[in-house]
This record gives C-alpha cells, structure tokens and sequence, in this order.
C-alpha cells in the first residue's frame, strides 16, 4: 500500500479512559508526511484527547505510538517536542503578564555565554517568526493586552518555533479573521513544502475542503473511517464521516411573522476605557421586532461583543444613549436591571462567563431566576429539578442526569444549559454572541433550529456571529459593524457574503 | 459513579476523624466519656462559630485574617458596655446596658468591621488578604485602646449563663453552635443567597453576567463573618467572666485550618458547612486527646502539624482531579 | 549644637516593655510613664510583643531618637543583653524593671523580682495548704519564654521533695486565660480527682478558676497564681483563689524611673542589682495588699 | 501608553515611599540622619531576606506561612551547633562545628524544611496555605524540642560580626540583605529558572503544556524561601548574641505585607523583588517614624493598618483593570 517514508508517525491501539469514560477506544492513525491529515468529528468525540497523547500531555494510555517505525512514548511535552512534535492546542495556553517573546520561547528559551537569558536575541527571532505570520505585532507586548485572535496567532507562531516534524493544529481558526487564516494557510502549504507533516482539527468544514489531504473521521472515541484523496470529497462525505448519517446540512430558516418592536437602541455609544476620546462604537440606533433575529456582523475587535454588553448593562459608567424595551426606556444601571426588564445575554466564552462550571445543571439552568424555584422563602430542589428537566428535553441536552456537573458536559450540550438559563428567565429578547463557537455540525443545527422556534414564540433575538454562511442563514436582517458604526443593514433577501466583507472591511 | 464520589467526599473528614477517635479510645479509657464529649463540643464551640462565617467567605473566594482581632474587640465592647455602660461627658450622661443590650452592641460591632472589610474588598479592590490582614492589626489595636490593655472582668451570673449554663442536658455554648451550624445550613443549601455564595465563589464573571450583585454578596459575607466572631468574642468572655484584651490571638489560623480539614477549597466554589464543623471537631478532639494523653506541649505542636498534613492528603487522595 | 538644644526641651525617657498582652506589665509600663512624668520627663512606652529583635529595633529607634534614658522590661535574659550593650555605648543608661539580664556591667542598674525565689515560697505555701499529699495538674506559661521555666523551677525545687504530691498533668496554656480553661477541662477529663492546680500566672489561674466552676469543683480545687493582677487578688479575697505571688510591678517601675531621674541629675554609683521581695499573698495576708503592689 | 503605565507600576509604591518620608521628614528632625537611615536599612535586612522568598513562592501563585517559624529552626540549629556541638552518644564521640559549618548546617535545615514544603505541595497536592501551616506548628515544635524552650546564649565574636559588624562603612546584614536582593532579582529578570517562575504563576497549565518542570519550580521555590529564612534567622541570632525558640512568631504575616504593598499580586504571575523591597522599606520606616513621632503602642497598630490599605489602595487606584 503505502511507502514506510510516508508515514512518519503512528498510533495503534490507542485507548485512553478517564475514570469510567473511555475517551478513546482501540484507534489506530498514520499521519502522512508533508500533508495535511485532518481529524473530524463531533464535539466529544475525542480529537482534541488523541492530539494529547500524541504530544505528550497524557503519558498513560494504552497501545503504542510508533515514530520512524520506532516504537515511542513520551512522558511529557518536552519529550515530543524533542522529538519534533509540535502542538497548538484547542484552548489558549500563554502566560498573559508575560510579553509575545517570552511565551513563545517558554521552555525553550535562548542563552547567551553567561548562561542569563537572552531576550534581545529571542525578540529578534520573533519578531521574524510574526513576520511571517503577515502579523506586525510588536515582541514586547504582553500578551494579556491582546485580543483572543491575535493570542491565537501567538499560539501558532509559537508552535512553528524550531524545526518541528509534526505540527498539530486543534482548532487554531477558532478565533482569528479570515485574513489571518489565509496567511495561516500560506505557511502550511510551506510548511508542506518542507515535508512537514500537519495533523489539523476544526469545525469549520469549508475550510477543511480548502487545504485537507486526507481526512479521519473519528466518532465516540472510535476511528470510524478515512477519505484518502480529499480532492473528490464534499462537505456531505465530511457530515456522513462525523456523524454516520446524513443530516440536512443548509439550514432553512422558517419565515416568521413579525410583531411589534419590542427592543429600541438609540444614540448608543461607549468610550474607551482608557483613552475617553475615542470610541469602542458611537451614536448606534437599531431595533428589534418580536419574532425577528437580528444578525450583527463585523471583524474580529469590531465591538460587537461590547455592544451587547452595553444595552446589556455590562458598562453603566462609561456608555452613553438609551434602551428601550417595549417603547419604554428602561434604566440600566446593573444586569440586573437589563434582566428584570427582560432581557438575556449568551456569552462568546461560555466557560468564562457562561457557567459555573463546578455547579450542577440544575444551579446553572436556575441562576438567573432562582425566584421562580423558592418556595416559603427556601430553593426548593424539586422544582428546580422540574425546571431543568423541562429545558433538558425542549433543548434535547445529552446528560445522565440533571445532578450532572457543568464541566462534563460537552460544548454543545454546556452552549444549551447556558441557552436553557436564560430562557428560564422568559425574556423578551436574548443576545447570543458567538453562539455555535467551537461546537459541532450536529448541535450547531440544532442550535439554529432552535433559534428558529425562539424566534416563532416572539421572542426578539439579537445575534453576533463571525461566520458568514451561519448569519446569512439565520438572521432576517443583518448590521454590519465596522469602524465605530453601523455601516450597512441588509435584508436576508439581498445579502450576500461579498456585500457582508465589503461593509465590515471599509 | 458521581453519587458514591459525592458520598465519599461527604464522608472523607468523618473518617478520619472516627480513626483519631478510635485511637484515642484506645490510648485512653477516659476519652469516649459523655463528659468528655460536652467538654469537647464546648471548646469547639467557639471555632465552630467563627469557621462558619470562616467558611462563607473561603466559598467566596476570600479569606479573612481578621476573625481572632474581631472577636476581642466585639468581647471587649459587650463587655466594657456591660460593665461601665458609655459615659457621654459633654451631657453628663451614663448610658447603662442591660445584657441584652451590650451583646447587640458586640453583634453590631462585629458585622461593622465585617462590613468594613467587604467594602474595602469590594469598593476598592483591596484583595482580601491584605484587607483583613490590615484589620487584623487595627481591630487588635483598637481593643487595646478601649481596653486600656487591661482585662474587663465580672458580668454577674445573668451573663455567665450564655457561657456556663445549660440547657435541657446540654451546655448553652453547644446550643448556640448548634444553632449558628443550622442557620448556616439552610442559608448555603437553601436560600438564594447560599447559592449567590457559591456562584461568586465558583465563576465570578458568570455570576455577574447572571445578574448576581458580587458585590452586596461579598460585603454580606464579611458582615456575617464580623458578627459571628462576636458571637464567639461573646461566648468566650461569657465563658471566662472576662474580656482579655489578648483574646482570639491567631484564631484565624484555627479557623482556617477547620474549613479547609473540611474540605472546603480555598479556591472557592466548593465546600460545606458540615465540613468545616467535622473539620473543627477533629481539631478539637485532637487538643483535648493530646492533653488528656498528657503529651508533652513540645510534641503536641509537631504531631498537631503532621494531622493536619495527613488529614488534608486524605481528602486530596480521594479526589485527585481537583485543583 | 544639639546639646544646648536639649536643655530647652524637657529630657526623655523610654518604657521598653516585653508585651503590652498581660495587664501586668501594662501596669509595669504605664506605672513607669506615670512616675517619670511626675518627676518632670517625656515619657514613651514601646511594646516589644514579646519579641527581641523587636525589641532591638525599639533600642536603635531610640538611641537615633535621642533618648535620654531607658527604663526597660526585657524580653529576654540572654537576647536582650546585646540590646542593653548597644545602649550603653550610645551612653544611654538602662535600668532593668523585673527580669534581669545575664549581664552585670551593661545595665546601670537592674530593679528585679526573683521569679525563682518567688516561687520557691509558693512552693512551700503549697506543700503546707496541701499537707504534702495530693494530686496537682501544673499550667505552664509560654513554652519559649524563660520566665515559664524559671517559675517551673523555683516550684519544683520545692515541691519535688514531697514524694505523696503528684504531679499528674504538665500543660502549656501559654499564659493565655482562655486556654487555662481548655486545658483543665480536658486535663480533668483523664484525673477528676485533682488537689490543686499550680499555674504560672495568674491569667491562667483565673482561667483555671473558671474551668473548675464550671466542673463544679471550684470549693474541692486550690488554684494558684503568680503576679498579683487585680482579679486575682480579688479572687483571693473572696476565698476562690488561693494564693499568689506578689511581683510590685508598680514599686519596680517607680523605683526605676526615680534611680534614671538621679542618674540624670548627675548621680553615677549605682548598686548592679536592687532585688524587690516577691511575696506571697495568701487568703490570710491579702489586706497588706493591694493589686499590682499599689498603695491600696 | 503601555510604557507610561508600567513606568508608573514601578513606581508607585516608591512613591508611597517618598511621599511617607517627607512627612516623617517634618514631623521630626530625627528622620532624616545617616544613623537613622543605616538603622531602618539594618531593621529591614531580616524582613527583607525573608520577603524575597516569599515573593518566589507567591509569584508562583504559593503561599508560605512557616517562614517565621524555619527561620527559629535553622537559627537555633546553628546556635547550638556553634555552641555545643552535636554529641553521638552511641560513638562517643562530640563534633564541633566551626562558625561557618555551623552556617552551612542552619541553611540546609532551612532548605531542608522548605523541600519538605514543596514536596507536600506538589507531591500531594496540599494546598500551600494549608502546607506551610503545618511546617509552620511542625517547625515551632521542633525548635521548642531542640532547645528545650531556653534561649541558646553567646557565640563569639566571629559570629557577632555577621548581624553588628560593619565593612567598608555599610553594616554587615546590610551587605547580606543587599546580596540576596541582588542575586534574586538577576535570577527573576535574567534566569530560565525566574522566566519559568512568573510562567508557572500566570499560568500553571499552559506552562505545564510549553514543557516547563512545574513541580521542580515549585519545590525550588520553597526550597529557596526555607533558604532565606534560614539567612534571615542567622542574621537574627548574630544580631541579638542568642537564639529565641519564639522567634519570627507571625513574621509570615510582615513578609507577606512587604510583598503584596510592593506590587506583588497574590493571585500569582506578576510582581518584582525591587517591589518588595520597597514595600519592606514602608513598612520599615514606619515602624521608626512611629517610634521617633512618639506614637503610642495601641495607635501604632491602628495606624499601621490603615497606612497598609492606603498603599494597597493606591495601586488599586492606579491599575483599575487588574483582578
Ligand atoms: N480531563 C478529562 N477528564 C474526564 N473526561 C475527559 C477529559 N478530557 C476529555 N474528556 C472526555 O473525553 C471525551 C473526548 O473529549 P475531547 O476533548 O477529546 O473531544 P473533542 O473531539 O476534542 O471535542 P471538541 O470538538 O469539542 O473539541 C469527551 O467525552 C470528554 O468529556
Ligand atoms: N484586552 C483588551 N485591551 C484593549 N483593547 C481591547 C481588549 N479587548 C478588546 N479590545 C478592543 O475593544 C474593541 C472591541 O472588541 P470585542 O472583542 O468586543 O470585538 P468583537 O467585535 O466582539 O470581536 P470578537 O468577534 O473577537 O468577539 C476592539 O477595538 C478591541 O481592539
Ligand atoms: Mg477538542
Ligand atoms: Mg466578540
């Protein structure tokens, strides 16, 4: 079949159980050299814990890896990285209050003849690594000063540091723009070029198609198949891989009637915090009809994120402009107040700020209404279980049990109990930001239908997204957020992808 | 799977204190004596007071340093007010307290300097440590001031009760815990704002976004940990039938170590209040074992040192996962 | 130059204290204020909480401050000698209140009460009100401080020779009144059947008093103390406690302050030690007392 | 406007420093002499060594609460090493120690006690805080065994030289305090060992993940503050001719107030040795100043306090955004 120089570097057997769960089940992988191997499947399904084991995170596991034909075993990071092995995880792992520089020579940093650290040299070198990048960020900035895209990039330039062999990519397009993505895209056609082998993870099917070599499907821990020669695949082979089953992969979204206004932004604007004199977004009029989903769109560091915010009562000191809801203005001093006037917000990071991932489904689904579940002044645990279990089946939220922690569920199922807080609060409009980030192809379906019946119990939905084919499908109308502004509004009838870029870049 | 991980870590400090019971049982055939058993309750008493409120604040994220400091001056002021009532010169007024009263003064006293503390945590991003830490030291000198460093002494028998009395067969001290132990039980399982508690504590970023008030959940905290310092301040001059300028001395360490024998974690989020209470009660049982082993005080410090460390890396053995 | 400056001002002298904690030396202190400023000074208490290297930084403060005279409590027999040293050699003059110190030519003078002694008369107070036969719990002092092992001593040195008086319980309550109590009780947990209870001081005495009041033994226990503090001389007044001993902490500090005043009205010979009698005070001389050694 | 801003980090707390000599400055004619000045720098030599450990370990996101109580350890092993000697009965035989043996054996107790912390931190998974209050009973205990509760008295005057002499015109604890200061801040700001340090605090598991030893860094760490301590402890004994077995009781609590009032976030990844030493300068030179400006012991705890929170405040005040 295959040449043995082409494959460098292999799994067999794999099996990783963390306590009664078995993450992975028997895998087997050949990562061909110099292409890109894609890994897909489901939120879950243990991609992200395949790329551990095979970077060195997890030393215990059962079968083996084989490098070169040579049967290897790392004990930690820096074993594989010796190796050649290079990962760039799912989530962000850089330290923020130190500089670009630093982060990326951490572990690995260079010294002069006195054995002290060598920071000028190390700034130099990275200075020519973000180059590269197409990114003129400058090597001295702390990292916790830069956006979570520009962190990405970090992330990545750190992994093309040295002469690795094997660059593993879990997600690195999850944050960064699209014109980040094509320069990302240019180093791993060079990084081909140089017979790197590249192991790449995303939801992001379209992008997939663009640069993949091979693809492995993996699902419930299991290596359910592979498409060799990805030249002929269709994003539908991608969907039957991850899921075994064909699902409807356009989403159609459901006309539905509109009613009256039930959210009015007038004259809103925020200052920055630091430098008062410019704005994050300034004088912003818009409304929303019950029943209507408002897509806002924008660059990354567009504002989106803090519009909602704002109306959200996030930043009572700083904004400017009123709220309206139901053509009252209401005051907003405090998210209590926007929450008590009916309103609700779906975070972009939902481990951050959405959920307190210690707690229980039931605490999380009532934290924002917890009146509704006190009986004679005490919570009472039945009817707060009743109200999760309600949720758990109108949202079909995969969990053993209601008692469930937060932090073992998956992405999709913990962006749900986050959705199921707030409908529990029954607003009068909900903000989602971000709201199929790293999920799935399967939940981000059921999250757009279920935006849809939202949407058809008259509910006015505002909703933030940085992919264009999700909120060309979704929304009935679309702001564009660009430069302070809103820099066009475009019906879902005449809105197109190129139409949405042109706004959003000018 | 969840539910015998979830029973265990209920039971974890219930074990090791049952294993230091049976030892000592065994050591001494004078320790599983009822007598005993009140004399040990009475002495955790006043812990078990403080580590509750001890025990709010850690499941918020915080600590309070000041707990010890408090607890002398709320005494002091019950009992400087008992005593000597407030002589208002300029008026040629004497303000005389009845019983009652003082100790609603040392109440109010105590949640005042909680509130202090909160709010300097919460207005001025004072991190917690060095807000209570500063109280710590300016509690303990405004004691002195209105001490004049000297011991406020007899409160007459109407007092003594609260500390020496009892009360259907059990010590009035014990009924206070007792009672202090079940209001916190239902606050932290049972009310909204026990669960404000451990959202603040859990994630506080989310919790703000849910339309949690961080802020008036932490102030509350360190109010209700002040007032419970003087709950115990109050018990314990009550029980001395005095006030000691130098009372509550490195309480707070005390404290700390009951909450977090117990299982609560420091990083907030996690823990209970029937934790801490196993928590102080193995602290307990192990200063009156060590005395009535007759243990030399030299050996007492060291072999005190190695329960705590032991008891601790029982409870991290069953639960490896957590940070 | 400074010198001339200073006769305009009033002179000063410092009250180093080992701890403000114990009401005693409070008394110690403020009596000393009190006395210095009668005879015409400024006078400053520093507290040392009982620490001596905080108290060594009191000694380079008030050297830089420009003192004029030390009356001084120390924490330390040993640790604190290199303090008074280094007083010496910036010709301040230091007179011990108390404790002494292991040196004879660094302190103009040392006023002391002998712990020791003080408690071999208690001793033998104790083997007399206990008929030489009995069971006694002792309650030591802070285990790392040497007044602790002194009065320990001065009391064993005595009571030891009585083979019938028990010592069945050893314990540190670390001078500290409420942790007198704890201990007792649970000391009386394993020996209810206790004579007497000899403590180091009288915090500790009281709070063994209390522990015993609770226990309901208060009638069948003698306590004793050591210091003289107000409540225990009540308590002995009131036949609760049975004796103590008597340190004058206000004599100590009156005599202090009055040899620094001679010293700097220009007197130089000194006697190295005046020791003041430590006394026991019994339920029966208690009237020739007054609390702290005052006048009534 | 970032470099505004960190220019200003750096100096805020030189300000608070600045700003409080100016008015001791006034308020006393005594402040502002070379004798003074040698004399605050020599009180905060022992905080000082101290501190710069401890702002190792709460950079690393640690705590180290034994450092009072490893500093009486080492300082009474060396005392006694230097002064009896170490007998074998069993052998018969007596070893001496000479003054710098005696030294060498002091510090390696410390960095023995501080592994020992660092290895149930990382080991274990004990807590720090939890950890090192244990050691810091455990250390007390044994110290308390060592000496049998009495001071150990007189080492000579070799030995004195190290805590009273003075070399080149700069007093010896002074040239000590000012090595360590110096050979931290190369290793924070010049070393792997510091880079990994400040990665391990900002962020344990991104460090973990970029190849960094996490458990050898901490266990250095607290290894190095056991060190420190030990130094601190033998400054201490040189400077009083004697070893207390209660010293360094709540120095913890000193060292921790230098720390955080010199910038150093308690919450761990952020903060410099330079910071420290300026918080210890304020803490120093308040001391003295209220000892010049004749402040009453009960209102020198009182002001304390507050000047604590005015400078943590203060660089609130300055950096609104941070946790
Ligand atoms: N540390 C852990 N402890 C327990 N279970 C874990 C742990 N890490 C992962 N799992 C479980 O292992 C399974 C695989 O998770 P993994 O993160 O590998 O999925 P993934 O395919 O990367 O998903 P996603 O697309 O959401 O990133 C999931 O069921 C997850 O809950
Ligand atoms: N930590 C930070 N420090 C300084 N400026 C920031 C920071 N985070 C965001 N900004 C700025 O605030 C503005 C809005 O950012 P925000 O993240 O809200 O944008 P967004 O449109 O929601 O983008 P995203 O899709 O990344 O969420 C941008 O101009 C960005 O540069
Ligand atoms: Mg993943
Ligand atoms: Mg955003």
């Amino acid at each position: 079949m295959e040449n043995l120089s082409d494959i460098l570097f292999e799994a067999q057997g794999i099996t990783k159980r963390f306590g009664g769960v078995t993450a992975l089940d028997t895998v087997n992988l050949k990562v061909h050299t110099g292409k890109v191997n894609v890994i897909v499947g489901e939120n879950g399904a243990g991609k992200s814990t395949l790329m551990k084991i095979l970077s060195g995170v997890y030393p215990d596991y059962e079968g083996k890896l084989l490098f070169n034909n040579e049967e290897v075993h790392f004990n930690s990071p820096k074993e594989a990285m010796q190796k050649g092995i290079a990962i760039i995880h799912q989530e962000l792992n850089l330290i923020p209050y130190l500089t670009i520089a630093q982060n990326i020579f951490l572990g690995r940093e260079i010294r002069n003849v006195f054995g002290l650290l060598d920071s000028k040299l190390m700034r130099y070198k990275t200075k020519e690594l973000l180059t590269r990048l197409d990114c003129n960020l400058n090597p001295s900035t702390l990292v916790s000063e830069l956006r979570v895209g520009e962190q990405q990039l970090v992330e990545i330039a750190k992994a093309l540091l040295g002469e690795a062999k094997v660059v593993i990519m879990d997600e690195p397009t999850s944050a960064i723009s699209d014109s980040e993505v094509e320069s990302l895209f240019k180093i791993i056609a060079s990084l081909k070029e140089q017979n790197v082998s590249i192991l790449y993870i995303s939801h992001k099917l379209d992008e997939l198609l663009l640069i993949a070599d091979h693809f492995i499907g993996l699902r419930d821990g299991k290596m359910v198949g592979t498409i060799e020669n990805s030249a002929h695949a269709k994003k539908d082979d991608l969907i039957r891989l991850m899921v075994g089953r064909d699902i409807k992969n356009v989403f159609q979204k459901e006309k539905v009637p509109l009613g009256e206004e039930v959210l009015r932004v007038e004259k809103m604007s925020l200052p920055r915090k630091f430098d008062k004199r410019s704005y994050v977004f300034k004088d912003i009029d818009f409304s929303v009809k019950k029943g209507e989903v408002l897509g806002i769109f924008g660059l990354m560091g567009a504002g989106r994120t803090e519009l909602l915010e704002t109306i959200f009562g996030l930043h009572p000191n700083l904004m400017s402009g009123s709220v309206y809801i139901e053509n009252k203005e209401v005051k907003l001093r405090s998210v209590m107040d926007a929450i008590r006037n009916g309103m609700g917000l779906v975070p972009e990071d939902r481990k951050k700020d959405g959920l307190v991932l210690q707690m229980e489904i039931t605490k999380n689904v009532s934290m924002a209404s917890v009146g509704q579940v006190v009986k004679n002044g005490l919570v009472s645990s039945k009817s707060e279980a009743s109200l999760s279990k309600k949720y758990i089946e109108a949202l079909k939220i995969k969990t053993p049990s209601v008692m469930q922690f937060t932090k073992n569920l998956s992405g999709g199922n913990q962006q749900k109990v986050v959705l199921a807080k707030w409908l529990a609060t029954n607003p009068k409009v909900l903000f989602l930001d971000e709201p199929t980030r790293g999920i799935d192809v399967n939940a981000k379906n059921e999250i757009y239908h279920l935006i849809n019946s939202l949407a058809k119990k008259g509910l006015g939905l505002v909703v933030v997204s940085s992919e264009l084919p999700e909120i060309l499908a979704i929304a009935d109308r679309i702001l564009v957020l660009s430069d302070t502004k809103i820099n066009a509004e475009l019906n879902q009838e005449n809105a197109s992808e190129e139409l949405l870029m042109q706004a959003a870049i000018l | 799977m969840t539910n015998v991980k979830s029973t265990l870590l209920k039971f974890q400090s219930i074990i090791a204190l049952v294993a230091l019971c049976i030892v000592l049982t065994i050591l001494s055939d004078k320790f599983l004596t009822p007598e005993n058993g009140w004399n040990i309750m009475r002495q955790i008493s006043i812990n078990v007071c403080i580590s509750v409120g001890m025990t709010l604040v850690i499941l918020t994220k915080g600590i309070d340093l000041s707990v010890g400091s408090m607890l002398a001056f709320a005494g002091a002021i019950t009992a400087g007010l008992l005593k000597n009532g407030i002589a208002i010169p300029s008026m040629n007024i004497l303000l005389e307290f009845t019983v009652f009263g003082a100790i609603f003064a040392g109440l109010m006293v105590g949640g005042g300097l909680g509130t202090f503390n909160g709010w300097m945590i919460t207005r001025f991003k004072v991190p917690p440590f060095v807000a209570t830490l500063a109280m710590l030291t300016i509690a303990r000198g405004a004691t002195m001031l209105w001490t004049g460093g000297f011991p406020i002494t007899g409160f007459g028998d109407t007092f003594a009760f609260i500390g020496t009395g009892w009360f259907l067969g059990i010590p009035m001290p014990v009924w206070i815990m007792a009672m202090v132990v079940a209001i916190a039980i239902v606050i932290t399982k049972k009310t909204v704002f026990g669960r404000h508690i451990y959202a603040v504590g859990g994630n506080e970023s989310a919790a703000r976004l849910s339309g949690i008030n961080i802020n008036k959940v932490k102030v509350w905290v360190y109010a209700i940990a002040g007032i419970l310092s003087a709950v115990g301040g109050i018990i314990l001059i009550s029980r001395l039938d005095s006030a000691q300028p130098n009372a509550g001395m490195s309480y707070e360490l005390d404290s700390i170590a009951a909450v977090v024998i117990g299982g609560t974690s420091l990083s907030g989020g996690r823990g209970s209040i029937m934790g801490t209470v196993q928590g102080a009660l193995i602290i307990g049982v192990l200063n009156s074992g060590l005395v009535l082993l007759n243990v030399s005080p030299f050996w007492q410090q060291i072999i005190k040192g190695f329960v705590i460390l032991f008891a601790v890396i029982m409870d991290r053995l069953n639960h490896p996962n957590e940070d | 130059n400074s010198r001339t400056d200073k006769a305009h001002e009033l002179k000063k002298m410092a009250v180093v204290i080992s701890t403000l904690n114990n009401p005693w030396f409070v008394v110690l202190g403020e009596s000393a204020v009190e006395r210095a400023k009668e005879l015409g000074y400024e006078a400053t208490i520093f507290d040392s909480q009982n620490n001596t290297s905080k108290e060594a930084e009191h000694f380079e403060n008030l050297i830089a401050a420009g003192y004029d005279a030390i009356l001084f409590n120390p924490t330390d027999s040993e640790g604190s000698v290199s303090n008074v040293k280094r007083a010496k050699q910036a010709n301040l003059p230091t007179f011990c209140m108390d404790r002494e110190i292991n040196s004879l030519d660094v302190a103009t003078s040392q006023i002391t009460s002998d712990n020791f002694s003080g408690c071999v008369a208690l001793g033998e107070y104790f083997v007399r009100k206990l008929n030489k036969k009995g069971k006694y719990v002792e309650l030591l002092g802070l285990v790392g401080d040497n007044n602790t092992w002194n009065r320990s001593k001065g009391f064993h040195s005595v009571v030891d020779y009585f083979p019938e008086l028990e010592m069945v319980a050893q314990q540190s309550a670390d001078f500290d009144r409420s942790k007198a109590m704890e201990v007792l009780e649970s000391v009386m947990q394993s020996n209810p059947d206790i004579d007497a209870v000899f403590c180091g001081n009288d915090a500790m005495a009281m709070g063994a008093y209390q522990a015993l009041i609770a226990a309901g033994k208060a009638d069948s226990v003698m306590v004793f103390g050591f210091d003289g503090a107000k409540d225990v001389m009540d308590a002995i007044k009131d036949k609760k406690i049975v004796a103590t001993a008597m340190q004058s902490p206000r004599q100590m500090a009156f005599t202090a302050a009055e040899m620094a005043d001679e010293f700097l009205k220009g007197k130089r010979d000194f006697s190295k030690k005046t020791p003041l009698q430590v006394k026991v005070v019994t339920q029966e001389n208690i009237d020739e007392f007054g609390a702290y050694g005052s006048d009534n």
